[in-house]
């Protein structure tokens, strides 16, 4: 069974944004990582504070499309959380994807609806269910919940909420 | 703000660090995991043991409502009037909440509408009405036992739900997939584009009252269902594509079955366009409504047939294939315009395009094994079991604790019927996914209503609603 | 003395005997259309109540009498009960003036009575139509505004917005039959048309092509049936007007809808399609009212026929298509096609102005 | 007032099983779907299952003349008072068929987002077991409500004053 | 004559519908005619006896393990030594499946290492209370004549004869993706039906002959 494994290396970068995108912030780190069916996976790890300058000129270079933006819940780790994010670019088809860790101390992070208009409702999802709040959002609220929900479902210390299942005979003995 | 509020039954949270690994993994501190023995037995309890039971993940607000439900349970009492909400006007504007339960809200999606007469002058989607913690499910729920749950989040394309969760899967364990099964996965996907799209052209038609497309629509849609069904046992909702392969092998007889499909769908599809095509009501309807351009599909993350109408040239089997989708060929239909009318030009000639796709696969069906020789992964066969003590301990251990799947992230992306279906899965090494988030295209649409819809009619909105082929548990797993 | 009270009982007959006639119709016309929509869709449709589902209808019926009635607390009580009756009497009122069938002598003991097939022939039998159905629109519009809920009142708008066009259509359309049959009788107009042209082609009004097809859109219009169903338009505005409905209250909207189909369809076979006109083999005298009932109900139920067929096929219109189909299309046509007329009549009374 | 329980004699029992007769013959659902039985009971009632044979075609999309509540699909927790306010404007009498195993029970999403079992919020009168059912199964599940109702196990009062 | 064509084309939606009238209905009228299910349907469960009348079911839980809804309760016990239950050292002694919380998804068919737990047919389960939906051994299990005890009587509504025929998916499923082990009957006999063939479409498969190829790619050392 082979392992898929992280590279750190600067190896596999070929010409395109990506190798723009390097090129000007030498001060973010770059991933690689080659799953042994599907693309290539690129993926830069940036700090809070500079996420919204990154992720502009991301948009500059071509990474165009807004994809997707998620939250992870590491529990032990430190930081805690991780805001992950997608980007992509048509043309050449590469994707991006960029992980903001985030402390569980100060789970805040600068909003980025104001470069792609559709991270807003993935934004008031991720602060739905796991509470990471977003600044300069328009309209941080919870979205699949309702308001007055308590609590953040996607985080690990929040229980499923199982209920037992019925059954008849469980305790028989004879 | 630094921890969870104390809503889970407090205390234990102060030992966080505690608690062993495995505990963690089950996906929560004070979880309560559904124990194999944790069970209630009927008659004992009354009714009202659930909301006690749940006290941990419901509200209060359901056993509110439960007593209010005995108090109103036989009477006649009127809650309320059909509209909920009744927020003040102002400059002759009304605010109207079309849905949750609305007709032709695809589900439970709720819009508010501020209308000035009959023109929608702000859209505001209110979603979450279909929201079933599916992602928190997952985390519960072995990499095998998997399919079943995420399978049920686009109800329409259930094996592009299956297709995008394996192929994540197998990205961290590392496994080749058989040319068959990786055959057959192309076939079931692609015949559920049809089936999705068939689907969206009866609705779309209902939507703006031509009653006769809904029921041809749903008239051929039959028939892919029932070749679902003769393959994975299930009309909808089937856990046929797995980590690893495929749960079965094609029946026998399947070929002719696929043939009988590849006549009997484009014959359906010409009639369609033989009702829609050249009806002057149909064009009024759609050309020029719920336009959304290029750069706002772009910014929205728009995909799949509207971005496509829109003149996106964008299709991940293209971009990125996967599954040997790269072996067959076939087109990306794109419009220009973006409205309802090439949206459904879009959809029409994707049907084609996909029937191309099937009868390829039908051509060129590899022999051989139909899920991988992995036995970490995969079962044995049934024979094995009686004969080998081994096979016995790895079919045991399969079924029990589950595959144990490499540390890592991955992204992966399937086009669905409905756009870029996209899955990032966290492992943790362990046998039940970490982290499990699903990017669905239909939340993407919803979020781009407002842009299709402001200063157009009501009649507009449903057109356009109907265009985007939104699923509500796509949109709220 | 005796004359009055047998005249009030002819009458008190016929307007009962009308109104069951016309319960009976709307069980077979629901019936009718539920299972032709099913035809076309290749589906069987209602079997299960009586034989072929004929009693479909009939419990329809029997169970929305038994339901309850709610009334909405925001409604405006008395306007929102009247709707429903004010929306079946114009209906009901219609039909007393549509000849069903050729008169006939009907010979009790000694006695010979008239009975002719008509609640009353009145010689502004047209314009009367015109009248009670555009009294129809007010229920419709009471309706949505008494509700007292937002997708009945938009229900109730669109109602009048498309009234007030299409009542204008169909008028216009009205206008060339009366100049050229020279009568707004129905009886009259259905005399009008009995014999052949050139002895081939029935005498019907029909050949005013432009006229009834006008007149026919805007009947479907009228009726509220698709493509212009906009007042009830289920997939936009829930129900329109009658959402907030329930019950009986719904069941006489209902009544009120389809007995309205067959007026409509009535009248235009009236109008343009020769009436009860037909050919009738040579029956003896005594049978003469058979065929020209039977023609008469052939037509009506063809027309029918096209109105259920017409909502199987086609797409619903956007409120403001409708409207301008019928102010920028509708009337202008039928404007012109009244002042075409005028002039053809005015030649063939008397002949060209240079000649 | 008078109900099919008290003996009334022959005239109202004759009446009361025409009325349930009328009742079951004219059932029209209110559409209300929430997930993939949605989907399944919307097949149900196209061209190949037709529930038009038992006169249910109707699908009314108000709730104010719609007499049978098809609960086809999970009920979140943000749907519930929704689910509720839409069963109160239903006139009576009014049926529930709770569609499938998410309505009924939460199905394979016992989690704190799903109302575990609709019968929490709205009285059921038949479950529909499945994921989702098949339209025959949820054609059973009509038939045998509308067997129930026309043997009086299901009683709703014929005249409410 | 195009012009005609185009003239007309607004109205060929009409034409359609109304040629549907002609062609024949393609409705299935419930009651008196049942929907013909495919092998492999996933219906009710029932638990098997071997045809000496032994219980097939040994209590080892996997059902219960990999139910995604948790639906299943086993409860093993060891068997009496006189009257053993089943061939094995336990039995099931608690069998219940909560017919309301399961998906249908065939897990546990998959799973069961005995066959003992397998899908009929039938799919006529509706009920007006929740408990009723629960089947414990007395519904599930076989009697003598390899039938189980449904609690609804047959009528129009239900065919009880569709919970004979069945477990199509566990043995589609049996050969678990290998092509040599597709068509071999790799199950034992149940009572009243004997030993059921494999699923008709992959006995025509040239398997056999692939079974020979890999035969011994099969026999792996332990890992």
């Amino acid at each position: 069974m082979t392992k898929a494994i992280f590279q750190t290396e600067s190896s596999g970068f070929e010409s395109g944004p990506i190798e723009e995108l390097r090129s000007n912030h030498p001060e973010v780190t770059f991933k690689l990582f080659e799953p042994i069916a599907g693309p290539v996976q690129h993926v830069a790890t940036v700090e809070v504070d500079r996420l919204v300058e990154f992720v502009s000129s991301a948009k500059d270079t071509g990474f165009a499309m807004f994809v997707d933006l998620c939250g992870v819940d590491y529990l032990r780790r430190d930081p805690r959380f991780e805001v992950v994010i997608t980007l992509l670019s048509i043309d050449p088809p590469e994707r991006l994807r960029i992980e903001v860790p985030v402390p569980a101390a100060a789970p805040v992070l600068p909003s980025i609806s104001g470069i792609f208009a559709g991270a807003n409702f993935y934004e008031r999802e991720t602060f739905d269910l796991f509470g990471i709040e977003f600044s300069d959002h328009p309209d941080l609220t919870r979205i699949l919940l309702p308001d007055d929900w308590e609590g953040h479902p996607l985080r690990k210390d929040y229980s499923v909420g199982s209920v037992p299942v019925q059954f008849k005979e469980a305790y028989k003995t004879t | 703000m630094s921890e969870t509020p104390d809503h889970t039954t407090g205390p234990v949270q102060t030992s966080i660090t505690e608690l062993s690994e495995d505990a963690l993994v089950s996906g929560g501190v004070d979880e309560e995991q559904p124990d194999l023995h944790d069970v209630w037995i009927s008659g004992t309890e009354e009714p009202a043991w659930i909301t006690d039971a749940t006290d941990e993940g419901a509200q209060e607000i359901l056993s509110d409502l439960s007593d209010s439900a005995l108090a109103v349970q036989r009477g006649t009492v009127i809650s309320d009037d059909y509209v909920i909400d009744d927020t003040a006007d102002e400059e002759e504007r009304q605010i109207i909440n079309l849905g949750p339960q609305h007709p032709s809200t695809h589900g439970v999606l709720r819009l508010q509408l501020e209308l000035e007469g009959e023109t929608i002058r702000r859209v505001k989607p209110i979603i979450g009405y279909l929201h079933t913690g599916m992602e928190k499910t997952a985390e519960s729920l072995t990499f095998l036992q998997g399919a079943t749950n995420v399978t049920r989040m686009d109800y329409l394309a259930p094996f592009h739900n299956e297709l995008c969760y394996s192929l994540a899967v197998e990205q961290l364990l590392g496994v080749e997939i058989p040319p068959r099964a990786q055959a057959i996965r192309v076939l079931m996907s692609e015949l559920n584009r049809i089936s999705s799209h068939l689907l969206w052209l009866a609705t779309q038609g209902m939507d703006i009252g031509a009653i006769s497309m809904m029921l041809y629509g749903w008239r051929e849609r039959e028939a892919v269902l029932s070749f679902f069904e003769q393959v994975t046992g299930l009309r909808m909702n089937h856990d046929y594509i797995r980590p690893g392969g495929v749960a079965a092998d094609l029946p026998d007889g399947w070929e002719e079955e696929v043939a009988d499909l590849l006549v009997a769908i484009p014959e359906g599809v010409d009639e369609y366009e033989e009702i829609l095509n050249e009806n002057p009501i149909f064009i009024d309807r759609t050309q020029g409504v719920g336009v959304i351009t290029r750069e706002e599909c772009l910014a929205f993350g728009v995909s799949g047939p509207i971005a496509r109408a829109s003149g996106v040239d964008w299709d991940l089997r293209k971009a990125f294939p996967y599954s040997g989708i790269d072996r067959y060929t076939f087109e990306v239909p794109t419009g220009t315009h973006g409205d309802v009318w090439d949206r459904y030009l879009v959809r029409m000639e994707e049907i084609r395009q996909s029937l191309g796709i099937v009868s390829q696969v039908l051509e060129s069906m590899p022999p051989g094994d139909y899920r991988t020789e992995d036995r970490k992964v995969t079962p044995p066969p049934r024979q094995r079991i009686n004969e080998s003590m081994e096979a016995l301990i790895h079919h045991f251990k399969v079924f029990t604790e589950g595959f144990k799947v490499p540390e890592g992230e991955v992204w992966q992306s399937v086009e669905s019927p409905r756009g870029e279906l996209g899955m990032y899965l966290v492992s943790k090494g362990e046998a039940k996914p970490w982290r499990l988030h699903v990017r669905a295209p239909s939340f993407a649409a919803v979020q781009a209503l407002p842009m299709m819809l402001t200063d157009s009619l009501v009649a507009d909105m449903i057109a356009t609603l109907a265009s985007t082929d939104p699923v509500l548990g796509d949109v709220d797993r | 003395m005796l004359e009055g009270w047998a005249l009030f009982l002819e009458a008190a007959i016929k307007v009962f005997s009308a109104f069951s006639f016309l319960l009976t119709i709307v069980l077979v016309l629901v019936w009718m259309e539920r299972k032709v929509v099913a035809d076309m869709q290749n589906r069987i449709g209602p079997s299960r109540a009586g034989p072929f589902g004929i009693l479909q209808t009939v419990a329809d019926g029997l169970k929305l009498m038994f339901k309850e009635s709610v009334t909405p607390r925001k409604a405006d009580f008395l306007p929102y009960i009247a709707a429903p009756v004010v929306a079946l009497l114009p209906a009901l009122l219609i039909f007393l003036v549509i000849p069903i069938g050729r008169s006939f002598t009907l010979s009790i003991g000694s006695r010979e009575i008239e009975v002719s097939l008509q609640g009353t022939d009145l010689n502004i039998g047209l314009l009367y139509i015109l009248g009670m159905s555009s009294l129809a629109v007010y229920a419709v519009v009471l309706a949505g505004w008494s509700s007292g809920s937002k997708y009945p009142l938009l229900g109730s708008v669109r109602a009048s917005a498309q009234m007030i066009s299409y009542e204008a259509a169909m008028g216009l359309a009205l206008v060339p039959v009366i100049l050229f049959a020279g009568t707004t009788s129905m009886a009259e107009l259905v005399s009008h048309q009995t014999g052949l042209y050139g002895g081939v082609f029935p005498a019907w009004h029909v050949v005013l092509v432009p006229s009834f097809l006008i007149f026919f859109i805007a009947g479907v219009a009228e009726t509220n049936r698709a493509p212009f169903d906009l007042v009830e338009a289920e997939q936009e505005i829930v129900g329109g007007y009658h959402t907030e409905y329930s019950g009986f209250r719904f069941a006489l909207f209902f009544l009120a809808e389809y007995i309205n189909i067959f007026n409509i369809a009535a009248i235009t076979v009236v109008v343009f399609l020769g009436g009860w006109n037909g050919p009738d083999f040579g029956t003896p005298a005594t049978f003469s009212w058979l065929f020209p009932i039977f023609w008469f109900f052939l037509k009506t139920f063809l027309l029918i026929f096209v109105f259920i067929w017409i909502r199987a096929t086609l797409p619903r219109m956007r409120y403001d298509q409708l409207m301008s189909f019928g102010w920028k299309r509708l009337i202008p046509i039928s404007l012109l096609w009244v002042a075409l007329s005028a002039v053809a009549i005015g030649i063939r009374r008397f002949g060209f102005p240079w000649s | 007032m008078a109900t099919p329980s008290q003996p009334p004699g022959f005239l109202f029992t004759t009446l009361a099983k025409g009325v349930n007769w009328a009742r079951t013959r004219s059932m029209w659902p209110a559409t209300f779907g929430l997930a993939c039985c949605a989907i399944e009971m919307m097949a149900t009632g196209a061209a190949h299952n037709d529930l038009a044979r038992f006169g249910m075609e109707v699908f009314r999309a108000s709730p104010r003349q719609a007499d049978l509540m098809i609960v086809a699909g999970r009920v979140s927790q943000k749907m519930a008072p929704v689910l509720r306010q839409v069963y109160d404007q239903m006139p009576e009498p009014k049926w529930v068929i709770s569609m499938g195993a998410c309505a009924s029970t939460g199905g394979m999403f016992n989690n704190y987002a799903l109302v575990q079992g609709v019968d929490q919020i709205v009285p059921v009168d038949m479950y529909v077991p499945g994921c989702p059912p098949g339209p025959q199964s949820l054609m059973h599940g009509i038939l045998s409500l509308q067997e129930k109702i026309m043997s009086g196990e299901i009683i709703r009062p014929i005249v409410r004053i | 004559m195009s012009w005609i064509e185009n003239a007309l084309g607004p109205f060929r939606g009409f034409a359609v519908t109304f040629r549907q009238m002609f062609k024949p209905r393609v409705t299935m009228p419930y009651p008196s005619v049942k929907r013909e299910k495919p092998e492999r349907f996933h219906g009710r469960h029932v638990l098997n006896r071997y045809p000496d009348g032994m219980e097939k079911c040994i209590g080892c839980e996997l059902c219960a393990a990999v139910c995604p809804a948790r639906c299943i309760y086993v409860r093993g016990k060891d068997n009496p030594l006189d009257e053993p239950v089943s061939p094995g050292e336990r039995y099931g002694f608690v069998y219940e499946i909560n017919m309301l919380r399961c998906i249908f998804c065939g897990l546990c068919v998959e799973a069961c290492p005995t066959e003992a737990v397998t899908m009929t047919h039938l799919f006529e389960m509706s009920v007006t209370g929740r408990e009723d939906a629960i089947y414990t051994k007395t519904e599930l299990l076989v009697d003598e004549d390899g039938m189980p005890r449904h609690p609804q009587s047959e009528g129009p509504l239900i065919d009880l004869n569709d919970l004979k025929i069945g477990d199509g998916w566990m043995r589609a499923t049996a050969p678990s993706g290998r092509a040599a082990y597709e068509g071999i009957a790799s199950w034992s006999p149940s009572i009243g039906v004997g030993l059921r063939p494999a699923e008709r479409g992959q006995m025509t498969t040239d398997s056999h002959v692939r079974r020979q190829e890999s035969e011994v790619s099969e026999v792996e050392s332990p890992e």
